[in-house]
């Protein structure tokens, strides 16, 4: 894992029970005396102090019936004597009548408001003739301060910096904002009857990840510091050595704490126990409680989904791209094309309990979950995952193959322009365009990726390269909606948005010395057509190659001429089928797996290559797989709602994977149960 | 609908003619109009309403005071605070809600929202065309662009002040039985609050503007009725006054007027008990409350010397409703000045069983509304006036007085006049229909029925 | 794509049915950009705001307001032959809108009700939505609707795109922007999260409930919302009250509103004598 | 391949030609010898008709090389090919199923050679044998079945575009 070092202070160390253990973190010992003891008079000077270094401080303070997250100016904003009780779907708060500013469980808003804030500008895209440019809005996070973060939100963000900074991709959003803001924690003295952070290892007590912790005690607060800006503004403020007594009773109280909440949420195998439960009866039960209205994403401190939005003027000429929270649970968030991948609640609810639970541990090494207990309060109707998760009690299951993303500098709101070199008309609603002055990256690019295409006013699509010139990229698209229409009426000396080359690609070294079996239907040819290039060029490096390649009419048939060239070598076998004959056509009817379920060849030393939609590609793994193909010789592509390319926007996500970024090639051993399950 | 003809010339000839609008355009709601003259004399005036009927009277039985509020909202698009606040002041006044004064200023704020956003609609939008010789404000724009333009400013100012109050222009959503939702803070009107100076100014040119623009010769000055309070211009507050003497409370419209049919045209009109029509608005609100207006919309008003016209005259409610707009955007400016949020938002109250009832002056003129309350606060019967279903005798009685005068122009000429006189009134047509509905079933058969079961 | 500035003006018409023209006055409202999108689409036909009239055809028509008289039932097929895209805007035209709420009643009772002399009064015995009538291109939902949502469907026809007008519940909005959940928190009921987004979570910034002025979201699970309401002690009518607002005519809601009792002030059907089965089916 | 002609085929090599084509592999070697003790060797040229829609099924036929279209007419859009039969598959098995009758044309679009079986004599040897039937029927349901999984992959229309107005939303 790769955290910034210039974050000021080390990673949160990873919550207990997960797969990948983090080493303990360094924490910087702040001036190496400590801990301290802060006077409850003298508080406002810590405020004070924040402010001062030109910090706007977002603490806790009362509003609308909450104790939330706001700008905190004094110390008498501070909900003083405010305590709360939350229970599934419930909120209220109560007056205790004493001092005690934090005598509080969190509030419906975490730190990640700051951090990852709903609305982020992306860019502003202009179209002047057939110029088109694409300006990155600038990155400027206020300095702030944190005031009174729980070690459960201290885990969320360390999650956070793992999910955006982690990956072979960062945030530079995130980064920027994170990098702006310091961290003064509190350790929790009390938990509402939703918190559950003992089970997921995140706390009640602050481990890291913080410049300065309290503890609160009637009288004032225990202090320490956990990074040299810690440790700086210890030194400014009126502070005197925490005495034996009173550390005593910080550590009691944290401890009782940590008694009241006990284990609710065994985490030991859950990551296997839930996702041997895709098809349990269990999501359906839930989906009839659930409103699908994503509150409970929405509290979540670690949910990081987005999508991109745009505005534009009448003309369409200048528009503006906006990154807003998205998730899992809203409609449009997993369509494609033909429809959305998880049309169904039930499929929305596990995608995300799953996601939290198991898949995350995939992904980023620890679960998704930090015990905080907001979606359990915040969810209208009250559902409780800790029940939830209990009453699934599964058995143990498989675990998919890890993967290893491949990595490619790249920023969603960076488009690099490109003119149009020339436009051909495929079949009557396909068009490949050649794209010159492309990003170099482009032409060091390898064969099945993509890239994600855009011009002003319409959302970026991705486009899978349909082939890599010396000094060009063709991409072949179908009028599928608005914006592809769109893109493939521009014309010669237009120009247009790119960004990549993004995603895995066919894995053709190993295929040498094999045999080589390309299965294709529609336009699926396309990102399949660079391989093809690849092998030819080096031919003799291959055994036999064939290209099995269905379409819908023999009209609908892309690179007509070039199928008839690539057959007429001799050594590649080129067979085509449609799936409904036309009076002239005297080649095979029929799906495409019909030209092989009675050919003789058989599949033990083949290398499978296929592409299409989903439900063609499933038939033909089966017939691959009963010609001998094991799956981790067959590779797929994988067809998901992409809107940022990187693995970071999340509409993508299936199973513990991101189509974007770990796909869209996959070896189908790598899909597990993925492949071909409704509802992923 | 999608009507080509709007005017049809039946009988063109000599002194007898017949007009027919069959869609009175740059009006809220659906209308047509039928004047008849025989030798030069009106034999008949009638403006007839074809919006569908809503039935709102009957949507609120059951509802709480809360839940009315939201209903009667939907009557107007264009004037919904005038129905909430109409609402809301009768169910306080039948549960002895007192608002504070904080909350009180913050209602009066919402209705000079409401008043720069209707007034600005209908003087620059609406109305102005016909003085200046267009079919609309857009055509309007390609010759006067910088006054169409400074009608949006004033717009847009209103709108906003609605949307920091009460969330959005059409139908807000803060107004409450004891109080608002929420109530802003004093930073939530800064912004405002700064523009506020220049609309103000803008607000004053349009005085002098639309004063400068010649109405049509026209002589006919009609019984007015207002609200008259002690020491403001009147809103929702003060005790309906009238030209004739009249002094009511304002929940007690039913003790001097009335809805009835006027025989031959089935329409429900409002009359006074012995029948006589009378006009409400601007003209009604200026000419009896001139010594309550805002200082500086006295000095503008006066500044026109147009006080007689006014009266006489309805096509000079242009420069009334100029002044007013004047003085709501002027007040608008003292409220916030002054403001500071109240303590709390609202009052708590009790529900009590019966009359809830209660007039105010929306930009059309007197609203008034009348609710039958059970002991659980539900609506058990309801009475709805707008202005417009109140105005419409006068209307017709201004349009017979007023037909002689384009008996001789061209046809078209003609009818442009007659629609111009209608607009004259900013006849709200929408809130009309809840229950006025003229269409004469002529076809002889049966109304429809509900549908056989089965 | 490149010569987007030298298409015709489109030809826009917006006409209305049962409505308090709140909608179109939207249009007027967008008082930024109103000369602006005057000179890039042609407003043929706008009786609110034109006295200019146009039978049409129409490149994009909005329609305002419920069907609910038989005129309006025939004008709305006649309309639908001369646009090539036809807006619902709002929830009357949408769902029915706050007239919809009659449908429950009795006709002739409700008219008998309101009117001194129903027999002058024609409506139709329900107020329906556009869409029940003729094929609706795009909804435009509200009460009224949003005129950020108005300008994008303006601008993606002149664009020639899909509007990109979110499916997604309010709550996406209200936390968005940081309002606390007035549901959990304060207990009052709230339609937020089985209604469309589109309105900026208004009622709720004003520490209201939504009452789903915007309509039922796409698999609106408002039977749950229903039961949890009904589960805080709220008696029947109450629950049914909630849903019965200014779009309680569309489906999810209207199954809640029938099963809690029906909306208040109801005046039910009278069956008739010669009737063979009830309206419930039995028979 | 080169093959001989028709009339050259001796039984041995009939059965020869059986057991190598794909559904001539999975029926017993007793099966393959009672079957080639009837079977014929005939040659098509494209547009000879196999077997006519609704018309009485006269014969099984195994594709040994070249290709049939199975054709249906549609009214107003004329004649489909729903799918073509490939070499080592069969052709005709209504002449097995009753009533007998084709389900649509099969037409040869090459020429095309077919080892046939009459369907009289198919149907007396079956009812005599159930032992060759058991080894028959299932090859002949596996063709079936497989042809029927590829119809369902064709009615998805997996390649077609989409709508630009789709039902599943509301808007646009």
């Amino acid at each position: 894992m790769v955290i910034d070092e210039r974050l000021p202070y080390a990673p949160y160390p990873a919550p207990a029970g997960t797969a990948v253990a983090a080493p303990p973190a360094p924490i910087a010992s702040g001036g190496g005396v400590g801990p301290w003891f802060l006077a409850r008079a003298n508080l406002g000077v810590l405020i004070d102090l924040l402010r001062e270094d030109g910090r706007t401080v977002i603490g806790p303070a009362v509003v609308d019936g909450a104790v939330t997250l706001a700008e905190v100016r004094s110390v008498d904003e501070l909900p003083a004597g405010v305590g709360d009780e939350q229970v599934p779907g419930r909120y209220r708060l109560v007056q205790r009548g004493d001092r005690r500013v934090f005598d509080f469980a969190v509030g419906p808003t975490s730190p990640k408001r700051w951090t990852f804030p709903p609305v982020v500008p992306l860019n502003v895209g202009r179209r002047d003739g057939r110029a088109v440019s694409f300006e990155p809005s600038p990155i400027d996070p206020p300095r702030l301060a944190f005031l009174g973060v729980r070690a459960c939100e201290l885990a969320a963000l360390g999650i956070q910096d793992r999910v955006f900074l982690g990956g072979p991709y960062t945030d530079e959003d995130y980064h920027a904002r994170r990098r702006n803001a310091l961290v003064v924690a509190v350790n929790c003295t009390t938990a509402a009857s939703t918190c559950f952070c003992t089970s997921m290892g995140t706390g009640p007590e602050a481990r890291g990840g913080y410049d300065l912790v309290l503890t609160e005690l009637d009288e004032g607060f225990v202090i320490r510091a956990g990074s040299p800006d810690g440790a700086d503004l210890v030194a400014r403020m009126p502070v005197r050595g925490a005495d034996a007594g009173q550390m005593l009773r910080a550590a009691e109280s944290v401890g009782k704490v940590a008694a009241m909440m006990g284990d609710p949420v065994p985490t030991a195998g859950l990551h296997d126990r839930l996702l041997a439960q895709f098809d349990s009866q269990h999501w359906s039960r839930i989906a009839e409680r659930c409103l699908s209205c994503a509150n409970c994403t929405m509290v979540c401190p670690t949910c990081f989904c987005s999508s991109v939005t745009q505005r534009s003027d009448l003309d369409g000429d200048v528009s503006t791209s906006e990154r807003v929270w998205d998730f899992c649970f809203t409609a449009g968030f997993a369509k494609v094309a033909g429809g959305s991948f998880r049309s169904r609640p039930r499929d929305r609810y596990r995608q995300w309990l799953t996601h939290k639970f198991a898949t995350w541990v995939d992904q980023f090494g620890t679960f998704g979950c930090v015990g905080c207990g907001r979606c359990i309060a915040w969810c209208p109707v009250g559902i409780d995952i800790r029940a939830e998760l209990l009453s699934i009690a599964p058995p143990l299951g498989a675990r998919p193959e890890p993967v290893r993303p491949k990595p490619v500098a790249a920023t969603p709101g960076f488009y690099a322009t490109a003119r149009i070199v020339s436009v051909r008309p495929e079949t009557a609603d396909v068009t490949t365009l050649t794209i010159g002055d492309v990003d170099p990256a482009f032409l060091a690019g390898e064969f099945g990726q993509f890239a994600m295409v855009a011009v002003p006013a319409f959302p970026p699509v991705p486009i899978s390269i349909s082939r890599f010139g010396r000094d060009t990229i063709d991409l072949t698209i179908r009028a599928a909606g608005p914006a592809t229409a769109a893109i493939i009426g521009l014309g010669p000396r237009d120009e247009i948005g790119v960004r990549g080359p993004l995603g895995t690609s066919w894995p053709i070294e190993r295929a040498m010395g094999h045999d080589v079996v390309i299965v294709t239907g529609g336009i699926g040819l396309a990102p399949l057509r660079p391989l093809l290039d690849g092998i030819i060029a080096r031919r003799d490096r291959f055994e036999t190659v064939r290209l099995f390649y269905g379409a819908r009419t023999p009209a609908d048939q892309l690179y007509r001429e070039e199928l008839r060239a690539w057959a007429a070598r001799g050594d590649v076998e080129v067979e085509l089928i449609v799936d409904r004959g036309t009076p002239d056509w005297t080649g095979p009817v029929g799906v495409v797996t019909h030209l092989f379920d009675q050919a003789t060849w058989d599949g033990e030393h083949a290398l499978a290559f296929v592409c299409g939609p989903e439900r063609m590609m499933e038939a033909t793994v089966e017939t691959l797989e009963s010609r001998g193909l094991p799956p981790d010789r067959i590779f797929v592509t994988l067809e998901r709602h992409m809107e940022c390319g990187i693995g970071l926007c999340g509409h993508c996500q299936t199973g513990g994977l991101f189509v974007c970024r770990d796909g869209p090639v996959f070896a189908l051993s790598q899909l597990g149960g993925i492949f071909g399950r409704e509802g992923m | 609908m999608g009507a080509a003809d709007t005017t049809v010339p039946t009988a063109a000839s000599g002194r007898d003619r017949e007009f027919k609008v069959d869609y009175i355009t740059r009006v809220e709601g659906e209308g047509s109009l039928v004047l008849q003259l025989r030798e030069g004399e009106v034999t008949e005036a009638r403006l007839r309403i074809f919006e569908a009927p809503r039935y709102f009277e009957r949507l609120v039985v059951g509802r709480t005071g809360d839940e009315v509020i939201d209903i009667v909202a939907r009557i107007c698009g264009i004037c919904p605070i005038a129905y909430q606040m109409t609402a809301v002041h009768a169910f306080e006044d039948l549960y002895g809600v007192e608002v504070s004064p904080a909350v009180r200023q913050l209602r009066r704020l919402l209705y000079c929202a409401e008043y720069i956003q209707s007034h600005a609609l209908h003087v620059f939008m609406l109305h102005a065309p016909d003085f200046l010789g267009y079919p609309s404000v857009v055509a309007m724009a390609g010759d006067y662009r910088p006054v169409v333009e400074q009608g949006l400013a004033i717009k847009k100012l209103g709108n906003r002040l609605i949307s920091v109050l009460g969330g959005r222009p059409v139908h807000p959503v803060s107004v409450r039985v004891g109080g608002f939702s929420r109530v802003p803070w004093r930073r939530d009107l800064d912004g405002v609050r700064a523009e506020l100076d220049e609309v103000v100014e803008l607000a004053r040119a349009t005085v002098g503007l639309v004063a400068s623009w010649s109405p049509p010769d026209h002589e006919h000055a009609q019984p007015l009725v207002a609200l008259r309070h002690p020491a403001e211009y009147p809103y929702s507050d003060g005790r309906i006054v009238s030209t004739d003497g009249l002094d009511l409370a304002p929940g007690d419209w039913r003790e001097a007027f009335e809805e009835h049919q006027v025989e031959g045209s089935n329409a429900l009109h409002a009359r006074t008990h012995d029948g006589r029509a009378y006009l409400l608005g601007p003209t009604a609100r200026i000419i009896l409350d001139a010594d309550r207006l805002h200082p500086m919309a006295a000095e503008a008003y006066a500044a026109t010397g147009l006080a007689g016209e006014i009266r006489s005259n309805v096509h000079r409610s242009i420069v009334a409703r100029a002044v007013e707009l004047l003085g709501a955007c002027a007040e608008a400016r003292d409220i916030i000045d002054d403001y500071r949020a109240p303590a709390a938002p609202r009052v708590p109250f009790t529900p009590r069983a019966g009359v809830a009832a209660w007039s105010t002056e929306a930009p059309r003129g007197l609203l008034h509304h009348r609710y039958e309350v059970d002991e659980d606060g539900q609506v058990t019967a309801a009475q709805i006036v707008p202005p417009t279903s109140q105005n419409q005798g006068a209307i017709e009685a201004d349009l017979a007085a007023f037909a002689p005068r384009v008996l001789d122009l061209p046809h078209g000429e003609a009818t442009q006049r007659l629609e111009m006189l209608i607009r004259a009134y900013d006849p709200c047509i929408s809130c009309a229909t809840h229950f006025l509905d003229l269409r004469i079933i002529d076809r002889g058969r049966e109304p429809e029925r509900a549908p056989a079961a089965g | 794509m490149a010569t987007v500035a030298a298409r015709p003006r489109l030809r826009v018409g917006i006409v209305k049915m049962a409505s308090c023209d709140g909608c179109q006055l939207t249009l007027l409202d967008l008082e930024d950009e109103l000369l602006a999108i005057a000179e890039r689409f042609e407003l043929v036909e706008f009786p609110e705001a034109s006295s200019a009239r146009s039978a049409g055809p129409y490149d994009v028509l909005l329609v305002e307001g419920a069907v609910s008289t038989p005129d309006q039932a025939a004008d709305i097929l006649e309309l639908r032959r001369k646009a090539k895209l036809l807006v619902s805007v709002g929830a009357c035209a949408s769902y029915g809108g706050i007239q919809a709420l009659r449908n429950w009643s009795d006709h002739d009772a409700i008219r008998a009700a309101v009117y001194a002399h129903p027999e002058y009064v024609e409506s139709l015995n329900a107020a329906t939505p556009v869409s029940e009538h003729v094929k609706v291109d795009a909804e435009l939902h509200g009460c009224p609707i949003s005129p950020d949502q108005l300008r994008e469907v303006l601008v993606s026809v002149a664009v020639g795109r899909r509007p990109q007008i979110r499916e997604e519940a309010v709550c996406l909005e209200c936390k968005r922007r940081g309002t606390v959940c007035v549901m959990v928190a304060e207990g009052i009921p709230c339609l937020g999260p089985v209604t469309q987004s589109g309105c900026g979570a208004l009622c709720p910034s004003f520490r209201r409930g939504c009452f789903g002025c915007f309509g039922p979201r796409e698999q609106a699970n408002a039977t749950s919302l229903a039961r949890t309401l009904a589960a805080d002690g709220r008696e029947d009518p109450d629950v049914a009250r909630l849903f019965a607002g200014f779009t309680g005519w569309s489906g999810p809601f209207r199954a809640v509103v029938a099963a809690y009792g029906g909306p208040p002030g109801v005046i039910p059907y009278a069956v008739p004598e010669s009737a063979e089965g009830g309206r419930d089916g039995r028979g | 391949m080169t093959l001989p002609a028709p009339s050259e085929f001796a039984g041995a090599d009939l059965a020869l030609a059986l057991s190598g084509s794909w559904f001539g592999a999975g029926l017993t070697p007793e099966a393959v010898t009672r079957l080639a003790a009837i079977a014929e060797v005939r040659d098509l040229v494209p547009g000879d008709v196999v077997v006519a829609e609704g018309q009485v099924a006269e014969t099984l036929g195994i594709v040994l090389s070249g290709r049939i279209a199975l054709r249906m007419l549609v009214p107003e859009r004329g004649t489909v090919t729903i799918l073509t039969v490939e070499p080592g598959d069969v052709v005709g098995w209504s002449a097995v199923v009753a009533p007998y009758r084709g389900t649509d044309d099969a037409v040869a679009i090459e020429p095309v050679r077919l080892l046939t079986f009459s369907g009289e004599r198919l149907r007396l040897l079956l009812r005599a044998d159930p032992l060759l039937a058991a080894s028959l029927y299932p090859r002949l349901l596996q063709s079936v079945g497989r042809r029927l999984a590829a119809t369902r992959m064709q009615l998805l229309d997996l390649f077609a575009r989409e709508e630009w107005v789709r039902s599943e939303t509301k808007q646009w």
